[in-house]
């Protein structure tokens, strides 16, 4: 019997680790165009002690460890390129605690956004966090290894930007907790202590997040959603910085696409807004319709498409299906908000050129300090001629979103590799030691932000 | 030897992009609700891991092994997913995984206990293997009467027939039907299984073979009003029989004692004094959509209080007996197996009693119930057992 | 091409001019309207043209069988006088070209109906009602070869309806239909009114789809059971065009026993369900579309309405969310005549 | 390479009464169950996986009545490509007439392997296989648990008691006799079976073999069946599992095993 | 009646239990029929078994050659032929172990004698011989008679026929029987001894065996558990392991182990005798099994009626419960 499958199987329990052919070929797959490596072994660990014992096993060893969330980045984050142990995260999923006071939950790592949402619909019902559009099987901390953005992105930033806390094990082994929570057993806020934020955003290359503390918001009565409309892509800009000044809206997202046809060269500006009163809502409104974009339409320029009450969260997407061949696989670049037209004429472009029905979407994060703009490509699994088509479509984005002064968010090896041929040297450098510092042997996520 | 080809799906199968809706139950609050995905917790086990595995074997990408086959045939048909998936193919998921079984059973290659049921059904009319000729046990000393044109045939089935837990509740059933002054009669040793889980464990010959047997039986006694004890029997007769030409009035017997007790048939004012949770059999709910008589039963019953699971209706969680699994086997041994998790939060309502319609989740629940340790606290009663209590019958 | 029938000196020499004195969005006395009138004929701009908000009852109101309401929207589209902001109307007009394939022609010799662009209502023509009712466009991929196009009124595009309509009938006379039953109120009118008004051939029979629900509830009269509700119900805006069915209305209600209850904004005097006018350029249309929606749901409710009766699937959309907020039921016209012979309605919130 | 196997048709005794006749020689059939025999299904399977792997025919026989060719339908829906019924009715306990006609219809056929079941589940023998190897004239070996064959020699593990085994090569043609547990027979599908319905089922009448009149005469007689004397039957602990765990925990504790 | 012939059976150097109990039967019945009783036993050097074997018999022939192997089955069946045709003893007895029942059919096939194989018992009556077997499943015995005949070939059943202790003294005759012949068409390439697996169950205290009644790999857990709670091994017949669930190390049974535990707990067995010869030993036999008619009652000091799934949760819960 294998070795490596029996220390596991001691730390875990048979029944949660294997290295049967079934296993290691689903995990060897990303849902995006990345090609699939076999891991040597799959473990699903179901408490942080576990995951410490298996970390210091691969780094006495040298075995490399790959962590895997829900598996939804679609860049092939999670992809095992040099075997080793896939480290499945979700058995990890006790909400530990709702602070509604201080409006933060206290998760473990396996936490799906889904499960946390209709957690505090039920038990909480003013919080709600900030979801992202990924399906709710994604889980909280995952969002958060990858710079996530949610539906509450526009007023309050990047999901790593809502974080009070954090417990992490080291790539040695050791946990460390950051935070308030490493004085004390409040998890309500990361500062004002010295900042050793280095694990938000590395895609698990430099440790395990197995706990997170996340800020919670005000979740209203009335969650709804209006959608405007305008021609002209040169107006968005403006558009959505009227709409963010109002300081009314939630959710702000710009979206164009070929398909449906009807909807095709128009772009469709959604923005959620919450009440907890009619009276609230119809301020807001008029706020909005009225004050920031009456203009608009009494030119003619944009229109009103309508208003819709009972915002579904998690909100449901059959983006995969578009080709009826169950994949899609998007970049995504962190981009002033001015870009859009460009990102928008460019992005289609790309698409036309590769015949893939073009997809552009771009969300609002902060006041319109910037933009997640995504340029999505669908393909068919049983097709390798689309997702090659489609895999070409994605590094041109990749380069694209440079070329404009943005930056790739959550890139995959490709877009890994064009960022630190750009970064500042020194920064690089910096990077290249915090990485040798806390992952000596190189085990963690190997293939990942690799510096040169 | 059929050949891949022949995969009904392939031109579907594909199309799972594995987002994963499919763990979760229609509130979102759990990814436990697919019964293989929160016995093993690996995405081999989940409904798009098991359809990207089949894809794999039907492009012999991977070979048949034994554990591949258990994957598939740890499915047990809830139908969770397909409640649960958003894309328009969600209607074929289960049939896609069916046909897959069905692949392995045209090639020989199932599971040992697979192959045993399937045997058993074809040479004995019963997954146990028991023989033919104690089919009628249960009714003894019932003075049920043999079925002679009486108006209702009450079809029994396998685990009401065989299984010594299920048995009382056939007994229970068929007093009820007497006291309600109902004219019935059984089959006995005649009857033979229905075959609805044949169907989901992929012989679909032997389910034609059963249904069709069945039918002319059936028709040749005149039978025209079918009383079932199984919701798995009363989903194979009203939705697949009439495909063979068996158009008969199929009821599960909550839907008629449902009535019987709205027409003063039955007199439930002795009532039953306890905290009620009600479970949803996959077969009577997300197969047919049939929410509402059970729980109208209990609600008419003096003295019970019913209260309702996180999940339930079209988001309960299966009691992971479905697809030949309360033989088969493969969710057990384990205290993530569905049924453990199910009285987990059936007791996590307060609930005493612990309500159920269908024989398989009977047993299923029952022997969960002792391995949770929880006897003392939570008894499994079949809906049956609570009217006859209700009744005085009992 | 197709000309509109508009027969000036009938509508000049008109005494009354109820088709803007009526209308309840704009206050005209009726020498401005007369005047009004005029500059519409000959081809002038008008405030008429910016202030209409397409609700279609002026075809109603018009005592000289004219047609002032298709007359003022092809003034709006000749003049360029759009109500509705450019987007939209790209969208709209957009929306209705097929782009999944051609549908599948069936032969049915029998009356049927058509499920025009609301294939996905199809659910709700089941049960006894409808047994043996052969349906056409009820695959929502497809439905757009039965778009019946009307809408683009509210769109001020008459030459998008005359260049496609004819297109439509086609299709529809293709499945060899003698006697079409309309689901909803536009493709009524389009047929029965707009396109003889344009003279565009229409080369089958069409029957109201209350018309069809009145004859088929006197067949199974007996299995009625009175329903014993207090019902409003809702005019859509294309039932202007066809005035001389709506009595089936109350023939219905009576028929199943339901009491329509006595409120101001019935019959003649409707309210639009404000689902168009909402996204109007006009200075203050959202604000109008939520003020007329709130009067009306008030006037139900003040009414003593326990259900709200629909049958355009657009102002179902609008007003069933407010009206079921206000503790009114929504159901559709076909649902709340399936429960009074017992049967459980499909669309029952 | 020639393979021939063969089957007997047994009844499911693991769950039924058995009822003797009046005729005290033979039990009740008419509420039983019928089936390959276990043994006879390993053997099958074995014969089906080398000609899947060395190609060749592969022909199922069986000496019994009409109703036995459902046995053979299930041979052929497994793989056989041919199978023979020898029409015979008189049921027997003398494995030596049933040898007799398996010899005279083999030396009719091309064999390179025999295969039978190590024995049966009604009378079990375990004669039959042995017998027949001997009347041929050709080397066998039983109770086979592991069996690989190459250019025209097989090699087989063959059980002993107590977990042992012996190994022989052994040259063909031969016959072996196959004990359950050596593979894992396929599943027959009910359509596998009606597949097989098109392919070739001869019957043979005993006059169509040579069969000499003393081979035909039964040394061995069946003289009746008797009902076996009830051993000492187990004090039967009642109640529900609960109940009865209970008691036989106390028990246990009480003769001193914990 | 005038000999019968025992056929004696050893292999690496241990004289089988089988040939002793088969020598005490034929003992009786030599006795009964004032026969003769005659031991065959066949090797190279059998000088020590014949010894053990003139405990019983009134002559033993021992059969040796250099040639002799470790297998013995062609060369005895050409031996015992020559023996057989030149004595004519009337009956010709052996146990029904790998061995004998390789041998005898083609022994009676060489010889056209009669053969009854895996006898439970033999009697002789007016000059007959009549032998009861079990068929069926142990359901139904039967008893069979043979036509007029020189030699009568019996194999009886493994561990049915207790051994009793004779001090006969017979004579031992040596035969150098002369083996032109080489068998060289079945070569013999060696025995294959079970590697010895981590556990041993033939010296456990406590046996928890496992039968078909466990439906599923997945419930041997389930037996595991209660095997640690009573300190002790879990074994199973011989379906488990034909289903590859347990190794064959695990086996009791005629083709497996034989134990000899205080507590031996069938769980889901049925109690084929192939199964049942290998726990005659146990002190206190105890069988839970849903089928009430399973012969493994005939033998169980307790029985159980009921699903050992249902059961033997709780047997653990209980005894964990007692042990405190």
């Amino acid at each position: 019997m294998d070795p490596l499958y029996q220390s596991l199987a001691k730390i875990v329990g048979e029944g949660h680790v294997s290295t049967q052919t079934e296993e290691l070929y689903i995990y060897s797959f990303d849902l995006g165009t990345t090609e699939p490596h076999r891991p040597d072994c799959v473990v699903a660990p179901r408490t942080m002690e576990e995951v410490q014992e298996i970390v210091r096993l691969a780094n006495r060893d040298e075995i490399p460890i790959v962590p895997l969330g829900g598996g939804l980045s679609l860049a092939g984050l999670a992809v095992p390129f040099r075997g080793g142990i896939l480290l499945d995260l979700k058995r990890m999923d006790t909400i530990i605690e709702v602070n509604e006071k201080a409006r933060y939950a206290l998760v473990e790592c396996g936490v799906s956004q889904g499960q946390l949402t209709s957690y505090l619909e039920r038990h909480h019902p003013t919080l709600m966090h900030s979801e992202p559009g990924a399906p709710p099987q994604a889980t909280v901390a995952g969002n958060l290894a990858i710079h996530g953005q949610g539906d509450l992105a526009q007023p309050y930033g990047f999901n790593s930007d809502m974080v009070n806390g954090l417990e992490v094990v080291l790539p040695t082994g050791q946990v460390c907790q950051f935070g308030s929570c490493s004085i004390s057993a409040g998890w309500f806020t990361q500062h004002p202590l010295p900042d050793l934020g280095l694990f938000l955003g590395w895609a698990g290359t430099t440790g395990i997040i197995t706990k997170v503390s996340i800020r919670l918001y005000p979740r209203k009565k009335i969650l709804g959603a209006g959608m405007f409309v305008v021609e002209d892509e040169e107006l968005v800009p403006e558009i959505i910085y009227e709409i963010t000044h109002t300081e009314m809206a939630q959710d702000v997202v710009s979206f164009s696409q070929a398909i449906p046809p009807f909807s095709s060269g128009l772009h469709h500006i959604t923005i959620n807004l919450s009440a907890d009163s009619e009276e609230e809502l119809e301020f807001k409104q008029k706020m909005i319709w009225d004050d920031a974009l009456g203009e608009y339409i009494r030119r003619g320029d944009g229109g009103l498409l309508g208003f819709a009450r009972h915002l579904q969260r998690p909100q449901v997407s059959k983006t995969s299906d578009w080709r009826k061949g169950g994949g899609f696989e998007y970049v995504g670049a962190i981009m002033p908000v001015e870009r859009y037209p460009e990102c928008y004429r460019r992005g289609r472009e790309i698409s036309e050129r590769h015949d893939i029905p073009y997809t552009v979407l771009g969300r609002v994060i902060g006041m319109s300090h910037a933009m997640m703009f995504s340029w999505t490509y669908a393909f068919n699994r049983a097709d390798p001629e689309t997702i090659r088509q489609a895999r070409e479509a994605l590094h041109e984005s990749d380069d694209l979103a440079l070329e404009l002064g943005g930056a790739i968010w959550k890139p995959g090896l490709y877009g890994q590799k064009l960022v630190m041929e750009r970064m500042d040297p020194n920064t690089l450098d910096l990077m290249k030691k915090v990485k040798q510092l806390l992952d000596p042997n190189g085990i963690m996520n190997p293939g990942n932000w690799e510096v040169a | 030897m059929m050949t891949l080809t022949e995969y009904r799906y392939s031109d579907v199968v594909h199309r799972c992009f594995r987002c994963g809706y499919c763990k979760f139950p229609v509130n979102w609050i759990d990814v436990n609700n697919c019964p293989a995905y929160a016995r093993y917790r690996m995405e081999s086990y989940s409904t798009g891991g098991r359809l990207w595995l089949i894809r794999a074997w039907l492009n012999d990408e991977i070979n048949w092994t034994e554990h591949f086959a258990e994957i598939v045939y740890a499915c047990v048909s809830c139908k969770n997913c397909v409640e649960k998936c958003p894309l328009r193919f969600n209607i074929d998921i289960v049939n896609m995984i069916v046909a897959a079984k069905s692949e392995m059973v045209e090639r020989g290659l199932v599971p040992s206990t697979v192959k045993e049921f399937l045997e058993n059904v074809q040479r004995q009319g019963n997954p146990y293997g028991s023989s033919r000729a104690r089919r009628g046990e249960w009714s003894q000393g019932t003075g049920v009467e043999q079925y002679q044109g009486q108006e209702f045939l009450y079809y029994v089935g396998c685990v009401g027939s065989y299984d010594t837990r299920a048995r009382q509740t056939a007994k229970t059933l068929a007093s009820l039907l007497h006291k309600a002054g109902l004219s019935f009669g059984v089959l006995g040793k005649e009857e033979n299984c229905d075959g609805n889980e044949v169907k989901n464990l992929g012989e679909l010959t032997l389910f034609e073979m059963l249904a069709e047997d069945n039918i002319t039986q059936f028709k040749a006694l005149g039978v025209n009003k079918i009383v079932t004890l199984s919701p798995h029997s009363y989903n194979a007769m009203k939705n697949d029989y009439p495909d063979y030409g068996g158009d008969f009035y199929v009821y599960h017997y909550t839907q008629l004692v449902q009535q019987l007790i709205g027409d003063g048939k039955l007199d439930i004012s002795g009532g039953f004094n306890a905290r009620v949770v009600y479970h949803d059999p996959c077969f009577l709910g997300r197969w047919n959509e049939e929410y509402d008589s059970p729980r109208r039963i209990l609600k008419a019953i003096p003295g019970i209080e019913l209260v309702e699971m996180e999940r339930n209706k079209a988001g309960a969680l299966c009691c992971g007996g479905g697809g030949g699994n309360f033989y088969a086997d493969f969710l057990s041994g384990s205290e993530n197996s569905p049924a453990r998790r199910r009285v987990r939060e059936a007791r996590a309502t307060g609930a005493n009693i612990l309500a159920v319609a269908c024989p398989n989740c009977m047993t299923m629940l029952e022997d969960a119930v002792k391995a949770e340790d929880l006897e003392d606290k939570l008894a499994v009663r079949d809906l049956s057992e609570i009217v006859a209590e209700a009744c005085g019958t009992e | 091409m197709y000309e509109l029938k508009f027969d000036a000196n009938n509508c000049l020499s008109c005494e009354t001019c109820d088709c803007l004195t009526k209308c309840q969005y704009m206050d005209i006395d009726r020498d401005t309207a007369r005047t009004e009138m005029a500059k519409i004929i000959n081809g002038e701009d008008s405030f008429v043209l910016h202030d209409c908000v397409t609700c279609y009852a002026c075809e109603e109101y018009c005592a000289m069988g004219n047609h002032p309401f298709y007359l003022i929207v092809e003034r709006q589209e000749e003049l360029d006088v759009p109500p509705l902001p450019k987007p939209l109307i790209k969208r709209g007009i957009q929306m209705g070209i097929p782009f999944r394939g051609e549908p599948e022609i069936v032969q049915v010799n029998e009356p049927v109906m058509t499920m025009g662009a609301f294939a996905d209502l199809t659910y709700l023509i089941q049960g006894r009602l409808f047994d043996g009712l052969p349906l056409i466009s009820t695959d929502p991929r497809k439905m757009f070869h039965y778009f019946c196009q009307l809408m683009y009124l509210h769109y001020a595009r008459t030459s998008v309806i005359k260049e496609r309509l004819p297109g439509i009938i086609e299709t529809i006379a293709k499945h060899n239909v003698k006697e079409l039953i309309c689901f909803h109120d536009e493709c009524y009118g389009t047929f029965a009114s707009y396109a003889p008004a344009v003279g565009i051939e229409v080369p089958f029979k069409i029957i109201h789809f209350f018309e069809y629900l009145y004859n088929r509830l006197q067949e199974l009269r007996d299995e009625i059971i009175p329903l014993n509700l207090k019902v409003a119900y809702q005019r859509p805006c294309s039932s202007r065009l066809s005035p001389d069915k709506y009595h089936f209305v109350n023939a219905i209600f009576k028929l199943i026993g339901v009491e329509s209850v006595e409120r101001e904004y019935v019959s003649e005097n409707a309210l639009c369900c404000g689902g168009i006018i909402m996204g109007q350029r006009r200075e203050g249309s959202r604000r109008r579309a939520a003020d007329i929606e709130r009067r009306n749901v008030e006037d139900m409710a003040d009414a003593g309405a326990e259900v709200c009766v629909f049958n355009c699937p657009a102002c179902f959309n609008t007003l069933a969310e407010p009206v079921s907020r206000r503790g009114i039921r929504p159901i559709f016209m076909s649902d709340l005549c399936r429960l009074a012979i017992g049967e459980e309605p499909a669309g029952w919130r | 390479m020639d393979i021939v196997t063969c089957i007997k048709r047994v009844p499911d005794t693991s769950d039924a009464d058995i009822i003797i006749d009046a005729s005290q020689r033979e039990i009740e059939g008419d509420t039983l169950a019928f089936k390959i025999n276990d043994w006879d299904e390993y053997a099958l399977e074995t014969a089906v996986q080398l000609k899947e792997t060395l190609g060749g025919s592969l022909t199922a026989v069986t000496v019994g009545p009409k109703e036995w060719d459902d046995v053979l339908r299930r041979a052929l829906a497994m793989g056989a490509d041919k199978a023979i019924r020898v029409d015979e009715d008189m049921i027997t306990a003398d494995s030596y007439m049933v040898a007799g006609i398996l010899e005279s219809l083999l030396r009719s056929l091309s064999y390179d392997l025999v295969l039978f079941g190590a024995q049966s589940e009604d009378f079990g023998s375990g004669q039959l296989g042995i017998m027949v190897a001997e009347m041929l004239g050709v080397p066998h070996v039983s109770l086979v648990v592991s069996l690989q064959v190459q250019d025209g020699i097989a090699r087989v593990k063959r059980e002993l008691e107590a977990g042992a085994l012996e190994s022989y090569t052994i040259e063909l043609p031969a016959v072996l006799t196959v004990q359950t547990g050596i593979n894992r027979p396929r599943y027959i599908s009910l359509s596998g079976i009606k597949r097989a319905m098109t392919k070739e089922l001869q019957v043979l009448s005993l006059s169509g073999l040579s069969l000499s009149q003393e081979m035909l005469a039964p040394m061995v007689r069946l003289e009746r069946l008797e009902t076996p004397p009830t051993g000492k039957k187990a004090e039967f602990i009642s109640g529900s599992p609960e109940e009865s765990a209970e008691q036989l925990a106390k028990i246990l504790q009480n003769s001193g095993v914990f | 009646m005038a000999e019968i012939l025992v056929v004696a059976e050893h292999r690496r150097q241990t004289l089988a239990d089988v040939s002793l109990q088969m020598l005490s039967k034929g003992r009786q019945l030599a006795d009964q029929a004032s026969a003769e009783l005659l031991a065959v036993v066949i090797g190279r050097n059998v000088d020590g078994y014949a010894q053990e074997l003139a405990r019983w018999a009134d002559r033993v022939l021992a059969v040796m050659n250099e040639k002799l192997g470790e297998s013995l089955a062609e060369p005895s069946q050409k031996i015992l032929t020559s023996i057989i045709k030149e004595r004519k003893p009337s009956l010709v007895l052996m146990g029904h172990s790998s061995f004998g029942m390789d041998l005898a059919p083609a022994l009676a096939v060489e010889l056209g004698a009669p053969l009854a194989t895996d006898c439970l018992d033999l009697f002789i009556g007016n000059g007959s011989i009549t032998a009861t077997r079990s068929i069926y499943n142990g359901k139904v015995n039967a008893v069979y008679s043979f036509i007029p005949c020189e030699t009568l070939i019996v194999t009886g059943r493994v561990g049915e026929f207790p051994i009793e202790d004779w001090d006969k003294q017979g004579e031992i005759e040596e035969i150098d029987f002369p083996l032109e012949e080489e068998f060289n068409y079945k070569q013999f390439e060696g025995y294959i001894e079970q590697e010895a697996g981590g556990v041993d169950i033939t010296q456990a205290e406590v046996v928890v065996s496992i039968g078909r009644g466990i439906k599923d790999k997945e419930h041997i857990e389930l037996a595991q558990q209660l095997a640690s709670e009573l300190g002790g091994v879990v074994a199973c017949s011989r379906p488990v392991v034909d289903y590859g669930w347990l190794p064959s190390e695990r086996q009791v049974g005629l083709s497996g182990k034989a134990v000899k535990p205080k507590l031996y707990l069938a769980l889901g067995i049925s109690g084929a005798f192939q199964h049942v010869v290998g726990l005659k030993g146990s002190k206190m036999i105890v069988a839970i099994n849903k089928d009430a008619r399973a012969s493994i009652f005939s033998l169980a000091d307790y029985g159980i009626v009921d699903d050992i799934l249902k059961v033997v949760p709780l047997l653990i819960q209980k005894i964990a419960a007692l042990k405190g």
